[in-house]
Formats: C-alpha cells, structure tokens, sequence
C-alpha cells in the first residue's frame, strides 16, 4: 500500500471519527437550554472585574517573558551581534563564509589533484 | 474490494480501535488510574457508584456533558469541540495503523504519517487555550508551546528508535509502525539493541509525561497558580470533552509504547488468551509507571523544566538514535 | 524544420520582456488606469499559458526542449534548453503571476504609479522564466539581473517609506555583490572549460573527450583535459554557489531577507517569497546536480571535483539545518506579521537546501516538491496577510486583533496555508515534510530530523501566534465596517488554498507523474540533457 | 629575459586583480558611509570585467583582433586566423555586464538619496531601522 493512501484513508477515519463526537456535541447542546445570565458571560479573572482590554494578552509579551527566560542567552546573540540591521556586519559574516569556501574548496580540488 | 476498504475504515472509527473499544477503555484506564493515584496519596479514591466505584468515571464525564454550556463573550463557540473532535480522531487513527486493530493500515515509511497524528492534540489544545481568551490561558498556553519545542524531538527520536533497529533486521515493510511493533520483541533478545531501546523508553516516557501535562510537567495547568492554565475558561460539555481528549491520550500513547518498545502481547500473539492478558499487564505497567512518576514528583518551574529536558533527555534519545543506527544488528 | 511549439517556448522570457516594456510606452498613449490593470493581467495570463504550454510539451511529448536563438548552435548562440524539472518550475511561476496580478488590481487601488508597478511585475516574471529557461550560464546571469533590478524596484515601490528605502537599499548593495561575484565566477569557467553552454559544461566535467567545439582561441584555449581543470572548477563552483545562496537566502547569506520581503507591497512580497528565492534554489539544483552531476559523482571525470562536489553537499546540509534553526527562533519573537514570514520562508529554505545537500533520489523528490508546495503556501500567507494589512491597515499582529472574525474566508485561507507549512497532514506542506524525513531516515541520518521537528514546532508557535492575535484574540478598539475583501482578492486566495489541499491529498499521483521524472531529468539523465543540445551542433556542422 | 618579464608581469597582474576584488569586498563590508560602499560595489564590478577580459587574453604572440577579412575563408586561413586572435566572446560579455552595471548603480544611487533625504544621514550604522 502507497502511505500516501494511507494517509487519506487515516485522515477520513479521523474526520468521521470527529464528526461523531461533534455531532453529539450538537446533540448535547440541543437538548440543553441556555440560561440568560450576564455574569456568567463574562471572562474569568479571580472576581476581578476583567474589560475586553485586559482580557487578551499582547503576543508579545505572551512569548517574549518565557523564551526569553529560557533561551536569553541564545537571542542575545542571534539578535545584538548577528541580526543588527547594519549592513556592515552582515557582510564581514557573508564574506568570512565566501573567503571560507573558496580556500576548502580550491585546496580539496588542489588534494584531489596532487594527491 | 471498495465494498472491503469502506468495512475496513468503519470498523476502525467505530469499533476497534475505533470509539467503542476507545471508550471501555478510556473508562476503565481512569478508573485504574484514579484508584491507584489515590492509593499512592493514602487516599481510597472512587467509591460509590458502581462496584468499588467502577463507573465513577463514565459518571463523571455524563454530568459534565449534560452540564450547561457557558461561552463567555470574547470565547468561540463551536470551535473548541470541532479542534478536540479532530485530536480525538487523530488518536483513534494513530491507533489503527497499530496490530490491534482487525484491519491495520500500514505501509513503507508510515511512521511519519504516525509522528504527525501526535501532532494534532497539541495543536487543539494550544488552540483551545485561545479560543478563550483570558490572561491565565494565555500564559498556560504560552507555557504548553514551550513545553512542546523540547518535547516534540524527544518524542519523534524514542519513536524512531524501534523502527530503525526493526528495519535494519531486515523486515519489510521498512520504516512502519505495524512492522515495527510486530517484531520489536525478537530485539529485547540481542544484547546490544537492549540498550538504545532501554535509553529510548527511558526518553519517552519522559516526554509522554511533558506532552500530557501531567506531573513533574504540569506546569501550564498549575492549578493554585493560573488557574487551569489553557482550560480556565472551560466547564460543561467542554471541559467533558477536554477531560476526554486527555484520558484518550493517555490511552493511546500507553498502547503505543507497550506496542512499538514492549511488543505487546508478546512472546504469545493477540489472538490466545495469554497474549491478551500479557497485552493488559504490560500496559497497566506502564499507566501504573506513569502514574507513579505523576505522584511522586513536584512541579518544576518552566525554565527548570525545559532546561531538564533539553540536559537530561535530549541528549538520551539522541545517543539512542545514533546507537540504533550504527550498532551491528 | 523547428516544431513551432519549440518557438513558443523558447521565446516565452522574450515576449513576456517585450509585454514589459511596451507598458509604459502604451500608458503615455491610454492614460487610464483600469488599461494598465487589464494590461497586467493579461500580459501574465498570456505568459502562464505559454509556461502552461511548456509545461505540457515536456512532460507530454519531449524532453527536452532546446530553442537556439537566431538558429545560431549552442558553442556561439544562446540556447534555451528545457527539460521537466524547469518546465514545472516555470508552470509554478506562470500560475502564480497572474493571480499575484489579479491580486494587485485590489490591492493596490488607491496608489498611483500603477503602470510602472505592472511593468516591473512582468519584467521580473520575465526575468524568472529566463533564468529558469536558459541553457546558458552568462545568460542565466543576464536573467538574473533582471529578475534582480526589478525586485529591487518593486522593494522601493513604496519610496516614501523609510524601511522600504532601507530595506530595498540593502537589498540591491547585497544582491549586486552576489551578481558581480557569479560574473567573476563565470570568467572562471569560461576561463576553464571554455564555453558557457550548460550542456557543453555538463559534458565536460564528465568526458575526457578533446571536444571539438574549441574553435575559437589561442593554445591557451585550446584545452585538453588537464586534472587541473578541477580547480578551475572548484572555485567557480565556490563562488557561484555562494552568489546563489544570497538569491536563495541560506545562511549566513539570509540578511537581506526578512528587511525586504515585509517592506514591498503584499502581493510582491508574496512572489520575492515563494518564487523569487526558489531562481537561487533552482540555480544552485542546475548547478549541482546538471552541470557537476552531485546524484551520480562516478560520472565525473576528475576525482578532485569528486571531493569539491561532496564537501558542497555537506555545507549544503550544515547551512540548511543552521538557516531552518536560526530562522525558528527568530521566528518567534516577531511581531510584524509580514516579518514573521518572511522568517518563514528562511526556514524553509533551509529544509529545501537539505533536500538538495541529500543527492539521494528521495531528498532531490522531497527539495523538488517542497519549493513547490512552498511556492503556493507561502504566496498564500502573504495574500492573505495582504488582505488584512489591506483591510486594517497595519502590520503589527497586535493591532490586528479580532479582525480575522469579521473576514472568515481570507482567515480560512491563511490557517490552511499556516498548517500546510507546519506540516499538518493532509495539506501539501506534510508530504513533502515526511519526503524529506525518509530521506534523512534512509541516508541513515536520523538524528537530523530532529531539526526539522524543532523549527517545525517554532514555526507552529509562529503561526499560532498570528492566529491568535488575529482570529482568536478579543478586538481591542470597536471594529466597524470590516468585511472580506472583494472577490478579486479572495478569488485568488481561494484559488491558492485549493491547490494546497489538492497537491496534499493528490500527492501519490503528482509524485509519481511529475515530481519523479523532473528529478530523473534533473540529476539522473545527464546524457538526455547534453546529447540534445549537441545534435542542434552536429547539425549545423552538417552531420 | 622576454618570457620571465611577461610572465611576471602576468602573474603580476592577476595578483592585481585578485587584491582589488578583496579591496572591493572590503570597502563594502567596512566602510560606514553607503556612498562609499557604491564606489567600492563599482570597483568590484569593474574588477570582475576586467578580470574576465583577462581570461579572453593571451600573452602569445603575435595578437590580432578577432575580425576577419576575407568573406569565404580557406581551412588554412581559419585555423591561422583561431591561433592568433584574442577571444572575442569575454568583450561580448563584459559590454553586457557594464550595462547592466551601469543600471544597478543608478538603482543603488537612487535609493541612497532617497534614504539621505528620509533618514538625513548616508551612515550605514544609522540606517538601521530594521533589524532582529
């Protein structure tokens, strides 16, 4: 058997596996009315009182605070030495790589040769 | 012959390994797993309904999905249950390229097919986490994907692990689960694969305890701290849901490590009794491992707990990678 | 006699530049800005169908194609030369022009200096199909600089901006370094094996044959094999490879990158993504696998070039996986939506670029189809993220939140281009993602896919990141009056998002009837390749 | 003594070549100043026309212009007329390149003044908006 074919054969098990289980939702949910109460449509927040701003996190801050706890060190240098934005730097890296390959290449083909 | 194939994807979904067969044994795996959690605390755990509580569960999870359904103003509705039906039925079909099912799907190279169905969970939740939003969803979530950076190479390198040392010995198809966990037994025999698979169960039980959430990882659903990290906004058939998509997580990646490391039913085969009952025990040591290193341990800091992973665990299954590459078979 | 199919497809980069450069003189005529958009439009349908018919003509009747310009035979005359695998990367470019310009008519509506806009898109669609087509190495660098000078162009196309200046300025210096230093390179080679035919070069480094085409020149020229032709070689290959890597984005040649592709407008940043880095990619394939033959290196005459070959594929591998990693975490801490792609395709780039250093049939498969599959996710993404930009009118993700509620259809394209490239089953990004896998598990380097999984799983924060603040996260001001974009943006978004659930889930048929042969044409057929350029030399030479 | 002149000279000269490409690459790379790092892209690009001049040469002589006179050529007169002449293809190349040279610099120039007329300064390390 192809796996390509198994992976449509698995993905219509997945989608009717899932289809199942939503349409009990919706049966669930049939039968179940809803009580209009306005506190209990509002956010979570340990009885504070939470508006639509605070709700929503930044995506930055969402982020930044746990990789930057981890891999501090990491960004420090992808981001304050390599990906400064002065073009300068940019090019001493890509020329250190040029000048790299040049030399290991012309000296294999020079062992190669000679060797 | 098309009439066959739809037999086949039918009886997957539905009976074995589909929903019926999931749902016996999601419900008896909770109850096992409650009543030896609570034993490890000193605790007597389910208890009234049904015989020694044995129907605690499906209790449970009736009253939570008869329970009203709340959506609060910013959260979506509908989206959450679609997201956790779809992770629900990436398990299920994970299951059935595994030699439990009558019919199992396998082919060369499924075992990425295999990786990938693992993916879809962890999607679903980190996408729950936001379809309701709140700050403590938000930072649980945010700690879950963090989580899942380290975790998921562990998982794709343990995995991998049996499948080569499989392959290399020669049995075809090459690269699949089914072929894999058929014949992963006849290696606990040579001295010298014993130990990539020793360092990758090691590793992968691990990174099943990181992808579950469940203790020393629990970090993005610290109760006491945020809440129910992701799941804070979540009650009713929702949150039925959701405690469903974790018990059959549970379920499935047990099946799975007693299948692809331990053999399964092995060294009798799944139709005799023995190989069902070896099946059972096997599989009830690694929940009752699970559970005891759930028990035991403490909830580590987010940073703690990656930086554990990555000197800990990482390096494991890397070294057991290399070591089923090249070790003569 | 030609067959005048060969006509169309040889001239299909020189019409498409003539459609290019008459806009603007027909502009001064019709001063109408809804004929400079029809222009746009069609000029572009018309270059898809002749890709399209190209497309057809080689996997269908013959590969592959060889179109001498003026009739004059390869060693004096330029020739195009295609063959599957740049007919189907040339099908790719045609298709996704001409729905990036129907795109454009939207987009751009309230800007003026539409007909230049329009010049420069079909002279770089030109430009790309002529780098893809040619069959010649000074041409290629031609093409290449006209590919060049328009992004450049289009880059600046908002130039009262600062980062567009800054960006495009940057941009242009680094591109024009990379360019000047393929020219040096190409001296090099014509100094070595005295030609810049591709196929004569290809046969070259795999024959000791004093081949007869050395009519021009002094003894210096007249070149007998010497195993010292190998370093002549090596070092073309060196500086090549490195001007490509700049027009592919691979590190530490990737700078550039995500500072131009967020500052041009949305549709142009869509095409510099998923097309305009694949012409470094499909450069670097040609150059590798065509003209140096890294699949089978038993074929190469010098063992030196043996080792040059190898140790290029390695450093292909090493640059890959370091660009998908750096660009990973990157990724991650963007917060411009725009920026955040473009760190996207860098990653990709890399998975593409390991493809490549594999030289296995498997990881050639899984480079061919994933610049493919990128092509159209990526295009997808930044359309997409157009039509929001387009709508709301920033680009930071935090302001952008809550307005994917109000447009379901540009969000339901932009997560199924998120989750094709993150890998999701059954959407085209996995296939070739599991391609690539295999190739890695089969060469017996398993350990390495463990990269893929952990950029896969940063670019999946990424993506979640924009989902969230887009779709997911409650609006922060009132929204009013936000709807999706009119039919002209969401058709080709549509569009786009069909062809990535169809080539995931129609992959066994598309590997097997086009991604298969375009790798046995590029890298395993090397006789097929030169043996038809040189028949049009043996016939002028009369038999 | 001719033939140890010319040949020094000719070693000579591509050292020359080489060395100003290096100083082309390092103007780019560490001169602040974006005007001055288009004048070192042009002496770059200059550079890599010459150089590529200098593959077509030959230091043997006699050297004659690649044009020939007589409208149907003998076997003789070709193959006398290959063996002295210098390659006419690298000048064919090089116009091209300097054309093409000549368009990207007025690009660069173009864009500089506009970034000096945004930014008010041409100081690489100034015009750094972007970055991370």
């Amino acid at each position: 058997m192809n796996v390509l074919i198994v992976m449509i054969k698995l993905t219509v098990i997945m989608i009717l596996v899932a289809l199942s289980l939503y349409s009990t939702y919706i049966y669930v949910r049939k039968h179940r009315g809803i009580i209009k109460a306005k506190y209990k449509f509002q956010p979570y927040g340990c009885g504070e009182e939470l508006t639509r701003e605070q709700v929503s996190v930044g995506s930055r801050g969402l982020y930044w605070s746990v990789v930057s706890k981890v891999f501090n060190k990491l960004y420090m240098i992808l981001r304050e030495k390599i990906h400064t934005g002065v073009l300068g730097d940019w090019f001493s890296l890509m020329i250190i790589f040029l000048v790299v390959i040049v030399i290991v290449l012309i000296a294999l083909s020079l062992i190669g040769v000679f060797g | 012959m098309v009439l066959n194939e739809v037999l086949s994807i039918i009886v997957n979904a539905f009976v074995i390994p589909g929903l019926i067969f999931i749902a016996i044994t999601t419900w008896l795996t909770q109850w096992f797993y409650r009543k030896i959690y609570a034993r490890m605390q000193n605790r007597i755990g389910p208890r009234f309904i049904g015989p020694r509580g044995i129907l605690q569960p499906i209790a449970d999870f009736l009253k939570l999905l008869f329970k009203e359904d709340i959506t609060t103003i910013v959260a979506r509705e509908k989206e959450p249950i679609i997201m956790l039906s779809l992770a629900v039925g990436s398990l299920i079909a994970l299951l059935s390229m595994l030699p439990i099912s009558p019919y199992p799907l396998y082919a060369e190279n499924d075992i990425i097919l295999a990786i990938y169905l693992t993916l879809w969970p962890p999607i679903a939740l980190i996408l729950l986490g936001f379809m309701a939003p709140n700050p403590f969803t938000a930072i649980g979530t945010s700690r879950y994907m963090t989580l899942l950076i380290v975790c998921e190479p562990i998982w794709l390198l343990s995995i991998l692990v049996p499948v080569v040392l499989t392959t290399r010995t020669g049995i075809a198809p090459a690269y699949s689960l089914f072929s894999a966990s058929m014949n992963v037994a006849s290696l606990w025999s040579n001295p010298l694969a014993v130990i990539p698979l020793i360092l990758a169960l090691y590793s992968i039980i691990l990174a099943f305890q990181c992808k579950l959430m469940l203790r020393p990882f629990d970090i993005p659903e610290a109760e006491t701290e945020i809440v129910a990290g992701p799941f804070t906004e979540y009650s009713g058939p929702k949150l039925a849901f959701i405690t469903l998509l974790h018990d059959v997580e549970i379920v499935v990646y047990s099946l799975l490590i007693v299948w692809l490391f331990l053999g399964g039913p092995a060294p009798f085969t799944l139709t005799s009794i023995q190989g069902i009952l070896t099946l059972i025990v096997k599989y009830l040591v690694i929940v009752f491992l699970v559970t005891w290193i759930k028990a035991s341990t403490a909830r580590l800091r987010i940073e703690q707990a990656v930086v554990f992973m990555i000197k800990y665990v990482l390096p494991v299954s890397i070294i057991a990678i290399i070591l089923a590459t090249i070790i003569p078979i | 006699m030609v067959d005048p199919v060969h006509h169309l497809i040889g001239l299909t980069p020189p019409i498409t530049v003539a459609l290019a450069f008459a806009l603007p003189l027909l502009s001064l005529i019709v001063k109408s800005r809804r004929f400079a958009e029809v222009y746009g439009v069609s000029a572009t349908a018309i270059a898809a169908i002749l890709t399209a018919i190209a497309f057809y003509y080689v996997y269908l009747v013959k590969s592959p194609v060889v179109y001498t310009f003026g009739a004059w035979p390869p060693p004096v005359g330029i020739v195009y030369e295609v063959d599957k695998f740049n007919g189907l990367l040339g099908l790719v470019v045609g298709v996704v022009f001409l729905l990036v310009a129907v795109y454009s008519i939207e987009y751009l509506k309230h800007r003026s200096g539409i007909e230049w806009y329009y010049t420069l898109l079909i002279g770089m669609e030109a430009g790309m199909l002529g780098v893809l087509y040619t069959g010649d190495v000074f041409n290629l660098f031609v093409m290449l600089e006209v590919t060049s000078v328009t992004a450049y162009g289009l880059v600046a196309f908002y130039r009262s901006r600062k980062e567009s200046i800054e960006a495009a300025l940057k941009y242009a210096i680094v591109g024009s370094v990379a360019t000047t230093i393929y020219f040096i390179a190409l001296a090099i080679i014509y100094g070595s094996y005295a030609t810049l035919n591709m196929a004569q070069i290809a046969f070259k480094t795999m024959s000791k044959v004093d081949y007869f085409f050395y009519l021009i020149g002094g003894d210096r020229l007249w070149i007998t094999y010497t195993p010292m032709i190998a370093v002549g070689g090596a070092a073309a290959l060196a500086l090549a490879l490195w001007a490509f890597s700049v027009k592919a984005a691979i590190f530490p040649n990737h700078f550039w990158l995500p500072d131009a592709h967020p500052a041009a407008p949305s549709p142009i940043s869509a095409i510099l993504s998923g097309l305009l880095v694949k012409v470094g990619v499909y450069a670097i394939a040609r150059f590798l696998y065509t003209l140096f033959h890294a699949a089978q290196p038993e074929v190469l005459v010098d063992s030196a070039l043996k080792y040059v070959v190898e140790a290029t594929l390695y450093a292909l591998i090493v640059l890959g996986a370091l660009s998908a990693l750096i660009a990973g975490i990157l990724m991650v801490a963007q917060s411009d939506i725009k920026r955040l792609i473009a760190y996207s395709t860098i990653m990709h780039i890399g998975y593409i670029a390991m493809g490549l250093g594999l030289a296995t049939k498997l990881g050639l498969e899984a480079a061919i189809y994933h610049t493919i599959n990128h092509a159209v996710a990526k295009a997808l993404l930044f359309l997409a993220a157009g039509a929001f930009i387009h709508v709301v009118g920033t680009r930071n993700i935090d302001e952008l939140s809550g307005v994917g509620r109000l447009m379901p259809i540009t969000t339901l394209t932009f997560i199924i281009a998120a989750f094709s490239l993150v890998g999701l089953p059954p959407f085209n990004g996995f296939v070739s993602k599991y391609l690539l896998y295999m190739a890695f598990i089969e060469k017996g380097w398993a350990p390495l896919t463990a990269i893929i999984v952990i950029s896969s799983s940063f670019a999946l924060i990424a993506y979640v990141k924009i989902i969230y603040g887009v779709w997911l996260k409650a609006p922060v001001k009132e929204l009013k009056g936000i709807k999706d974009p009119s039919p002209i943006i969401t058709i080709p978004l549509l569009i786009l998002a069909f062809a990535c659930v169809f080539l995931g889930i129609a992959s066994p048929y598309i590997l097997d009837k086009v991604i298969t042969p375009s790798v046995v044409d590029l890298a395993y057929n090397p006789l097929n390749y030169v043996s038809e350029a040189l028949k049009i030399l043996t016939q002028a030479l009369g038999g | 003594m001719d033939e140890v002149i010319l040949r020094f000279l000719w070693i000579y000269t591509w050292f020359v070549l080489i060395a100003t490409i290096g100083l082309g690459l390092y103007g780019i790379a560490v001169k602040p100043n974006m005007l001055k790092k288009i004048i070192s892209l042009t002496i770059l690009g200059d550079t890599a026309n010459v150089f590529m001049i200098y593959v077509g040469y030959r230091a043997v002589y006699p050297i004659k212009p690649p044009v020939l006179w007589t409208m149907n050529p003998s076997k003789e007169v070709l193959e006398n007329f290959a063996s002295q002449i210098t390659d006419p293809v690298p000048p064919a190349l090089v116009i091209t390149a300097i054309v093409i040279n000549m368009a990207i610099t007025i690009l660069i120039t173009f864009l500089a003044i506009q970034a000096y007329r945004l930014y008010g300064t041409l100081d690489s390390r100034k015009i750094s908006k972007l970055r991370g």
